[in-house]
């Protein structure tokens, strides 16, 4: 078998902070195959983005420690010194953050913000820098693409920004793009179009596609493999089937039982019980233990490890699987949060 | 009983707002020390009269014999007139101290009369908004538009030529007027402050929550507004006793301040700007005492910017983007 | 966009045009209540007699009341007077027009604050640019306190202290006064060097403070993180991208702080006796010479307003967020 | 003092340029003769510019306040006891360009016709009010002045209403220099003929020849005058020494600059560096002291007394000061020492002990060594002034203070100059001794005179006066204390001095209840229509010392030095005793010693 | 002219409401007024004990409905009516005996909590406002454990809250004068998906206890769905869309509606089929389109024209009323979705050639 494209090994990433050391991310592994989507999902301050800014080195300066390996293609990306790395960002991989309207330069030409990419790495003169930024434009249906590349951010609405920062991170032909929260600040009609347009990337050009959300339901509509994230730990990894079909980690289990869907009626939700725990002092054993409607002895003392469940499936979680399983049924309605 | 409870909160319990807030603010030891330079400061100048005695040269004493010269020049630092003499003839050093009375009062008086104005008329105006606001914006940029020392000229000359004063004696020429027309000049600033944090306040849920529930508006002006501008008033407050005291000192030593007969730093500086060339002492000492206190509320002023400021480092929770 | 371009220019216009009639008009009245208000006395000689008091009087339109001597005023503003136009009639000291030496004294500021502002943007902006870029560092701790000092220091004693120092110890400046550059550019640099730097301290000191926490506003910004995710260059992250958007504003604050200058740097002006307009005010209001005080005031007004003006175009040049909102 | 040159500059020779500069001109009537009232404008007319009828040596000292002819043959005598004054002029003294005419007769009454003309606001006309119908040109009653005839060009005569024995001071003052009508005429305003100012002396102002007199419109003004910045003054070409003193006026320099440097340390360092040569502003204490430690600097320090008197006033209308024996006690125990040196010390003044400076009584015996309030080193004397307070109703304690609640925090007005400042303290600790407590308001100088001067604001207590003769008659001071000079606004009575109860209610101010205020106005009409001049002196002695005993508006504390600072490259300098400033028709400068 | 005629349990009613908001466009180089048609002709009843659910995108004026109801701005024209009493223009006393009875909840659980008072002081606000009688504390402390908060909550400041408990604060202060009716304005999007279904179960639980009225209010159609009883879909200010929750989101009459609907996640366990991906955006309120302001947009009006980028002429020219459909629903529609229309494709064909 071929490298990955992206595999993440064992990435640890801490921050000091007066408070103390803020564990954000702990021993985390992955693996993005190229035209696939990785989906990543979990609570604010899961440490979703850590994990991938970290893996860009884009962190600030100082603050964190980080440990691990992110292979890019077998090449470990954080034995590169900083001007390497600006090598591979913006040209092998292409980032997308979640606020358009701030994430983009609010005094240049957003033409001008793509061509620069393609003028630093590319080396390519002015013109052909600007007809590539139009192209890439054009690319992610931006209608008018030589107008719009003469605008300013402010003068485009949110759906129209976040196409324009999805050319920015297409504009060199990356061979991954991570997606922390795309589509988080935009309403659900333009949601649905930029699912689709990343979607499309994946499938025409065979990017690799990293795609953060905290949002279960983003992730479901797109990822073919997801990984669950608690308190910045993997807590169940498989594919997207596995893991919307048959959740096997109570965590899991109880954010897909919480949401509200359209599919359902009136009716009580069963939500996860307290509320995450600080990255500062975690719990000794699992850290997810205190919230857990199956936890036993061992969970407040032994840390769980991943533990395959299937080969594409694995989840970390001390609990025997016949004694996790909580369904929506199995809770009667009016307890959950008294 | 409630899980949420039972179960714990998880989040660091932040430490009491004051003990944070002391912790920051302490936490440079430049703003330490300005605070102890301060504190001696004010003991010295509540405690002039006791020096002065201790000394034993009044503030106004003439030692002209001892300390001029034939051409009526002061002498320079000696064993007991540890700062010089000025060109009456007068301790420099005890006028020091005195001096520091002047600027202390000045600098936390004018302050406070103009922090009174601009805060009442920016809430107002802010609050209120529409042509109140207008027309206090407005009236705020007028007084920005006066030439200030101009008028600073006019009303301390027209205030000082009847024993009176002016304004039928509420006004008598001095450290009053002086306060008078630094306030009067320095309350645009802290209105526009508290003008801009209003308008953002206005609009906020809690404030809007505060109406939904039926609050008068006088009343959420009072009590939702106005504890939530504290902080940028105290910041800047501090800001403005500095500035404030070299105001005073400007108009001094342009000699539109003080009268002579009170020792001011301002007023010593205007002394020895004629004679810098013979008297050192009479530029150096009263410049750097005024430095040093101006110095140390702009420190004192960063302290507390830093330490109000949710921007500064030490905060553990993170927004989440909306 | 001509239209309401020129509307805006207009209500901009009447604003000044309004601020500079309060603001003489109160001039007046504070002159007219003023005891030593009647500039009558200094033409009247020691000794005066109440007819020659009375002659001089009505020879300076002293004998109307306060608002028709206004209005004369605006009128002869308006229309011209003997020494042309505008009418500002002459100084009641020299004896001499005002425009004349208005435009002479106008230059000497220009050049003390010009030059001051390249200095202290010069200083403040790699200051305050390096001390965001390496906040709480060594460098960055020393410049914030020396930014302070310089902040707390009370520019006459500034200023004396530099003439002590250069000119009376060390000797190595020509002393106070101006000499034109046309005269002397040597002489007209080491007359000018002290007064820049005194003014410029203080300036350079509050832009570093500025532009750093504009800049340590700006690194923190999402746009600088994506600059970054594209791979660009640090120095063009910070260079281009962080400056650019932290320079901005200080637009605005240059343009308002060069406005108050002009009429405000009487200090400088005074310590380092420079015919300029911000000793001319202080004289004028000193000696009651109201046309001279009429006169900067007018002129300061319309600087103050043009350059707030011009600073809100230029912003809206460079923040293409202002034009629309 | 005194003339002679100085050993290093080299011998007084011809030529180079004199450069003076001065913080401000302070014209007080644009320069222009007929209402310019200062005495640094007296000093460059009497010396460059105008020539009057009669004149000085223009030297230092009793000799400087001697009368000479100048456009006059002799100084003449009146025939009735000082109503009729008659003059024949030289001849061959002529206008400098444009107008280059021989002056006549006729070119003085134009300039009394000028001075008389009430548009025209002369300063100190009130002094040629004496000369017949000289109300009735003014209120245009009459086309000429019936008083002044002029027989022929070369001779003119003033005809008085009453007799003025001081008359020919009054024409040496520059307001009665030849004027050529032919330019007056275009300058019918106050203050306006000073830009085209026509010589009658040595020099003229830069620019003169190229003005156009063809017609007012054509009339430029001249060059070499900016009152804002230079006054620039070259020779006059249609200048004859030989109708003029050439050991008074010697003429040396080729040209004088005038400038102003708003600086005035700038300007002594200028002068001590050879860049300027002499200033009439005082310089600076800290100068003076500073070259006065060299023995080659010292001699560029040029010390004059000066016809001029520093006081304190005291309003007699006012509490406390409306008891004599506060006003007494008061002179008793001011430390006049101590004011002295706040002015920088003997070498700015002596200490004054009367009111008219002695030169104006040419050093009589009788005066110079007169001090009614002598104090050991005057610096006050505590047991004297006290058993003075204790005659006043102030002290009802009887223990030599004051301690009524009129004496606390008493109204004064001080000037807010260093001296000014300097001062301050040293009265309030003179005072604080006698029970007087002052609330000092220091005042830039134009706004303390305009306080004092408008008698409604009734100051009770003023630190910043001095005053200085127009002309060497002690009329000049007496004026002072004239119940006739009591105006509401420009009052230089201070004192209020003969007071009435109608003037009182006139200018606004309460007349004090059951009191008398002395007055001196009969004893003033005496003395000034005494034509005798030794009678006359003792009569104005007798009146000062009357003030001083009787009335005590004053504590008189410094007869003022003139002090001057010049550069080494003067070879020639004299003080000009009449104006009071340097002697300019007698200074040289040695170019070759000048720095640029 | 209303289409649904009022019952009488109805305890909010509004009729023909709307809202325009002039604004000063461009802070420098134009002062002209424009016009943000904010709400614009809204007709709706909610019945007693029930829950509205408005659902709609970003600027569709849900919030603006929300705080004219509130009366925190004066509607432009139209009446409200509360309990059978028009309470469009009242103020003074009466308005402050309005506020008794309704409560309003915000979005954003840390900007609706002034931050310098403490979770007790922001509960007992109401009722130190309208001087309730009896113990504050004693009722402050009922409210807190009510919505799951512990008595020594009380003395906190809202930053020491997390998110979810902030949002109880808010609810417990909109309980403290038992109010009829509370209007709440997006709850819950601010929070984490756990969190969110604490607080909706809470809802869900006050409403039954206490017979409350709710209109909910977000632009998350299966929170919505979760809540409601009656849903009501906005688009540019006006309501295209009313009925009952479940028919509404089983079979969306309104092309906008359809398109909602299947851009809406369903249970993630369940994938998607495929979306119906509208073109463009939501235009903007100042210039809404002529007609139909959905019709830009619309896939139906593209089927029914058999044009890709052409709508017909009725839905360029003329607004549709909200008009009643089967089973009490209510639409405003020209051309109403039937069962086999494949918005799909015709979605797709509009934004697969741009331009
Ligand atoms: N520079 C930093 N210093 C200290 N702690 C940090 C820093 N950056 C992130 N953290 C902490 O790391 C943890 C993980 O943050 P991260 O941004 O990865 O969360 P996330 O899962 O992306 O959440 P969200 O959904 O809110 O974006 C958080 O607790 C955060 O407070
Ligand atoms: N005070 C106001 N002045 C001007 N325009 C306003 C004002 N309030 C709201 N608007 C405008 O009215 C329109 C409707 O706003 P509203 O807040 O009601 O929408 P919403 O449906 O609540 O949107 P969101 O989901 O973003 O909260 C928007 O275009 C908004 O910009
Ligand atoms: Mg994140
Ligand atoms: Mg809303």
């Amino acid at each position: 078998m071929s490298t990955p494209l992206l595999e993440i090994r064992g990435l640890s990433v801490r921050f000091r902070t007066p408070d103390g050391v803020v564990c954000a991310v702990d021993q985390l592994s992955c693996v993005v195959e190229r035209g696939q989507t990785l989906g990543v999902v979990g609570e604010s301050g899961s440490g979703k983005s850590v994990t991938f800014l970290a893996a860009l080195q884009l962190l600030p300066p100082g603050a964190a420690e980080i440990e691990g390996q992110i292979l890019l293609n077998g090449e470990n990306l954080l034995t590169r010194a900083p001007a390497q790395m600006q090598a591979v960002r913006g040209a092998r991989i292409g980032m997308i953050f979640q606020d358009p309207m701030s994430a983009l330069h609010p005094l240049m030409r957003v033409g001008d913000q793509i061509a620069e990419i393609v003028r630093t790495h590319a080396g390519a003169s002015r013109a052909k820098a600007h007809a590539r930024a139009v192209a890439a434009l054009r690319s992610v249906g931006i209608p008018n693409p030589d107008t719009r590349a003469r605008q300013y951010p402010h003068e485009l609405s949110g759906g129209m920004r976040q196409r324009v920062i999805i050319a920015m991170a297409i504009v060199l032909e990356p061979e991954l793009i991570i997606a922390d929260e795309p589509t988080t600040a935009l309403d659900t009609t333009v949601e649905a179009q930029i699912l689709e347009l990343i979607d499309e990337l994946k499938v025409r050009r065979g990017i690799g596609v990293v795609l953060v959300s905290h949002s279960l339901a983003t992730i479901s509509s797109v990822a073919d493999t997801v990984i669950v994230m608690y308190a910045g730990r993997v807590v169940e990894y498989g594919t997207a089937s596995d893991i919307f079909s048959d959740p096997t980690h109570p965590y899991t289990q109880g954010l897909l039982s919480s949401i509200p869907t359209i599919d359902h009626g009136r009716g009580h939700l069963v939500p996860i019980p307290g509320s995450p725990p600080s990255l500062i002092d975690l719990p000794a054993g699992c850290s997810f233990a205190p919230r857990c409607v199956a936890r036993i002895e061992m969970c407040t003392t032994e840390r769980p490890t991943l533990t395959a469940r299937t080969p594409t499936h694995v989840d970390a979680c001390l609990v025997p699987p016949s004694a996790r399983r909580i369904t929506p049924a199995s809770v009667p309605a009016g307890t959950g949060d008294q | 009983m409630d899980q949420v409870a039972t179960l714990g909160v998880t989040r660091p319990r932040a430490r009491s707002p004051r003990a944070s807030f002391w912790a920051k603010f302490t936490a440079q030891p430049a703003t330490v020390i300005a605070l102890v330079f301060l504190a001696v400061l004010i003991l010295a100048a509540i405690a002039a009269p006791l020096i002065a005695s201790l000394v034993g040269h009044g503030p106004n004493d003439l030692y002209r014999t001892q300390m001029l010269d034939g051409f009526g020049l002061p002498r320079g630092p000696n064993g007991s007139f540890w700062f010089g003499a000025d060109s009456a003839g007068r301790d420099v050093f005890i006028r020091v101290i005195y001096g520091a009375r002047v600027s202390l009062v000045v600098g936390v008086v004018a302050t406070g009369i103009a922090v009174v104005i601009g805060v009442t008329l920016g809430l107002i105006a802010g609050y209120r908004g529409g042509i109140v606001d207008t027309l206090l914006s407005r009236f705020a940029d007028v007084m920005l538009a006066m030439p200030l020392l101009l008028f600073a000229i006019g009303i301390s000359t027209a205030c000082s030529t009847t024993s009176a004063g002016c304004l039928r004696g509420t006004l008598t020429p001095g450290l009053n007027l002086v306060i008078v027309i630094i306030a009067v000049f320095t309350w645009p600033a802290m209105f526009r402050i508290v003008r801009a944090t209003t308008l953002s306040l206005r609009e906020t849920d809690f404030v809007e929550a505060s109406r939904a529930i039926g609050q008068t508006e006088f009343s959420i002006m009072r009590s939702e507004v106005l504890p939530n501008l504290i902080s940028p008033i105290v910041v800047y407050s501090a800001l403005l006793v500095p500035q404030s005291i070299l105001f005073e000192a400007y108009l001094t030593f342009l000699g539109l301040g003080i009268p002579d007969s009170t020792p001011s730093w301002g007023g010593m500086l205007d002394q020895a700007s004629q004679l810098f060339s013979v008297a050192w002492w009479l530029m150096v000492f009263p410049g750097l005492f005024l430095l040093a206190t101006v110095l140390a509320f702009n420190l004192i002023g960063d302290g507390l910017r830093d330490a109000l400021d949710p921007k500064t480092p030490r905060r553990t929770t993170r927004k989440r983007a909306a | 966009m001509n239209h309401p371009m020129g509307r805006y220019l207009l209500k901009r216009l009447a604003w000044t045009i309004l601020v500079i009639l309060i603001v003489t008009f109160v001039t007046f009245v504070i002159f007219y209540v003023l005891p030593s208000g009647d500039p009558a006395l200094r033409f009247a000689g020691k000794q005066p007699t109440p007819q020659i008091l009375a002659q001089v009087r009505a020879d300076l339109g002293l004998d109307h009341n306060v608002v028709v001597q206004y209005l004369l005023y605006l009128k002869r503003l308006v229309l011209g007077d003997t020494y042309g136009w505008p009418g500002l009639g002459y100084s009641y000291s020299s004896g001499a027009a005002i425009a004349p030496q208005l435009w002479q004294r106008a230059l000497v500021t220009i050049q003390l604050i010009l030059g001051g502002a390249i200095l202290w943007l010069a200083i403040g902006i790699p200051v305050g640019v390096m001390s965001a870029v390496k906040a709480r560092s060594r460098f960055d701790r020393i410049s914030l306190v020396t930014g302070l000092v310089c902040m707390s220091t009370p520019v006459f004693w500034l200023g004396l202290l530099l003439l002590w120092l250069f000119w009376s110890t060390l000797g190595w400046l020509p002393g106070t006064g101006y000499v034109a550059f046309t005269t002397s550019p040597l002489n007209w640099a080491a007359h000018m060097v002290l007064p820049w730097i005194t003014l410029a301290l203080l300036f350079a000191a509050i832009y570093a403070r500025v532009i750093r926490s504009n800049m340590i506003d700006t690194l923190g910004a999402d746009y600088i993180r994506t600059a970054r995710a594209k791979g660009l260059t640090e120095r063009r992250v910070i260079g281009v991208h962080a400056l650019r958007a932290s320079l901005v504003p200080v637009i605005t604050l240059l343009a308002i702080d060069i406005g108050t200058l002009i009429g405000g740097t009487v200090i400088t002006e005074t310590v380092f006796n420079l015919q300029g307009l911000g000793s001319w005010i202080l004289q004028g209001a000193l000696n009651q010479d109201l046309p001279v005080t009429l006169a900067v005031t007018i002129v300061v007004t319309v600087v103050v307003t043009l350059l707030s003006l011009i600073a809100d175009i230029v912003y809206a040049y460079l923040d293409p967020r202002v034009r629309y909102k | 003092g005194g003339s002679g040159a100085s050993g290093s500059a080299g011998p007084a020779k011809k030529g180079g340029t004199y450069r003076v500069a001065e913080t401000d001109f302070g014209f007080s009537d644009n320069f222009d003769p007929t209402g310019e009232y200062t005495a640094e404008s007296w000093a460059m007319y009497r010396g460059l510019l105008v020539r009057t009828l009669l004149g000085y040596r223009l030297t230092a000292g009793v000799a400087g306040n001697t009368l000479v002819p100048d456009l006059a043959t002799r100084v003449p005598t009146s025939p009735d006891g000082g109503k009729t004054w008659t003059f024949s002029l030289k001849t061959g003294v002529r206008f400098a360009p444009p107008v280059n005419r021989a002056i006549t007769s006729h070119d003085i009454v134009t300039a009394f016709e000028r001075i008389d003309t009430p548009a025209i606001a002369a300063q100190y006309g009130f002094y040629y009010a004496p000369i017949a119908g000289w109300d009735a040109y003014a209120q245009g009653k009459s086309s000429t002045i019936s008083g002044i005839t002029t027989p022929d060009d070369q001779t003119i005569s003033f005809h008085l209403t009453t007799a003025t024995p001081d008359f020919p001071y009054r024409l040496t003052l520059p307001a009665t220099g030849p004027i050529p009508h032919e330019v007056a005429k275009c300058f019918p305003g106050a203050g306006t003929y000073g830009r085209d100012l026509v010589s009658s002396g040595p020099y003229m102002v830069a620019g003169s020849q190229s003005v156009k007199i063809t017609s007012c419109a054509a009339i430029t003004p001249m060059s070499g005058f900016d009152p804002a910045s230079k006054l620039i003054l070259v020779r006059n070409p249609n200048y004859a020494p030989s109708t003029d003193d050439p050991t008074i006026r010697r003429a040396l320099p080729d040209n004088f600059s005038f400038t102003i440097d708003t600086n005035q340390t700038d300007i002594f360092n200028r002068i001590n560096a050879g860049l300027l040569d002499d200033s009439p502003n005082t310089p600076p204490a800290s100068i003076v002291a500073s070259m006065a430690t060299s023995a080659t600097t010292k001699q560029r320090i040029r010390v004059v007394p000066n016809d001029r008197t520093r006081y304190l006033s005291m309003n007699l209308t006012t509490a406390p000061f409306d008891d004599i024996h506060v006003r007494k006690a008061v002179n008793l125990i001011m430390d006049k020492a101590g004011l002295q040196q706040a002015q920088g010390g003997p070498l700015f003044g002596a200490i004054a002990t009367h009111i008219v400076p002695d030169t104006m009584f040419n050093n009589d015996s009788s005066i110079t060594s007169y001090n009614p309030y002598a104090t050991p080193n005057s610096a006050g004397n505590l047991a004297a002034a006290q058993a003075e307070m204790r005659l006043s109703k102030y002290d009802t304690a009887g223990d030599g203070k004051c301690d009524a609640a009129a004496c606390k925090n008493v109204f004064a007005i001080a000037g807010n100059t260093n001296q000014g400042f300097n001062m301050v303290p040293v009265i309030e600790n003179s005072l604080a001794k006698i029970g007087i407590t002052l609330n000092f308001r220091e005042l830039p100088p134009g706004s303390a005179y305009a306080t004092i001067n408008t008698a409604s604001r009734n100051v009770p207590f003023t630190s910043i006066t001095g005053w200085t003769k127009d002309y060497p008659d002690p009329s000049t001071f007496m004026v002072l204390f004239q119940s006739a000079t009591i105006i509401p606004v420009g009052n230089v009575n201070y004192s209020l001095v003969g007071l009435t109860p109608a003037i009182a209610s006139q200018i606004g101010v309460p007349y004090p209840k059951g009191a008398t205020i002395p007055s001196i106005d009969a004893q003033f009409g005496i003395c000034a229509q005494t034509l005798a001049p030794s009678t006359r002196q003792a009569c104005w002695i007798g009146l000062d010392k009357n003030l001083m005993e009787n009335i005590v508006p004053w504590v008189p504390y410094l007869s003022d030095n003139a002090v001057h600072v010049i550069s080494g490259a003067v070879t020639a300098w004299d003080f000009d005793q009449a104006s009071g400033g340097a002697s300019y028709a007698r200074v040289a400068v040695n170019p070759a010693k000048q720095s640029h | 002219m209303s289409q649904t005629p009022p019952t009488t349990d109805e305890i909010l009613r509004l009729d023909h409401l709307t809202k325009h908001f002039p604004v000063g466009r461009g802070l420098l180089f134009s002062r002209q007024r424009d016009i943000v048609h904010a709400v614009e002709d809204v007709t709706l009843g909610v019945t007693k004990g029930t829950t509205l659910g408005i659902v709609g995108e970003s600027g569709s004026g849900k919030t603006t409905t929300a705080r004219m109801i509130t009366r925190l701005i004066e509607p432009t024209s139209g009446t409200i009516a509360f309990d059978g009493l028009d309470i469009s223009n009242i103020d003074g006393a009466r308005l402050r005996a309005l506020r008794r009875r309704i409560q309003i909840v915000f979005q954003d659980p840390s900007g609706s909590l002034n931050p310098r008072r403490t979770a007790g002081q922001i509960v007992a606000q109401p009722l130190r406002v309208h001087d309730i009688p009896g113990d504050h504390s004693q009722r402050v402390a009922e409210l807190m454990a009510r919505v799951g908060l512990s008595p020594e909550h009380i003395t906190r400041y809202p930053h020491e809250f997390s998110g979810g408990q902030r949002q109880r604060i808010g609810i417990a202060r909109a309980l403290a004068l038992d109010p009829e009716l509370i209007i709440l304005d997006e709850p819950v999007s601010a929070l984490d998906v756990s969190v969110q279904a604490h607080i909706l179960n809470l809802l869900d639980d006050l409403q039954r206890e206490r017979h409350l009225t709710y209109v909910v209010i977000s632009h998350d159609l299966g929170v919505i769905r979760h809540i409601s009883d009656q849903i009501a879909v906005m688009y540019l200010g006006r309501i295209v869309e009313m009925g009952a929750a479940s028919g509404l989101v089983d079979h969306p009459m309104h092309p906008y509606s359809a398109a909602l609907v299947s851009a809406t996640p369903s249970h993630p366990g369940r994938r998607q089929s495929q979306r119906i991906v509208l073109g463009g955006e939501i235009p903007s309120p100042i210039t809404p389109p002529s007609g139909c302001a959905f019709h830009p947009r619309c896939p139906k009006a593209r089927l029914i024209s058999g044009d890709h980028h052409a709508a017909p002429e009725t839905c360029r020219l003329h607004t549709p009323p909200l008009t009643p459909a089967s089973d009490g629903r209510m639409v405003a529609c020209w051309y109403p979705v039937e069962a086999d229309d494949n918005l799909i494709d015709a979605a797709h064909a509009m934004t697969a050639n741009p331009g």
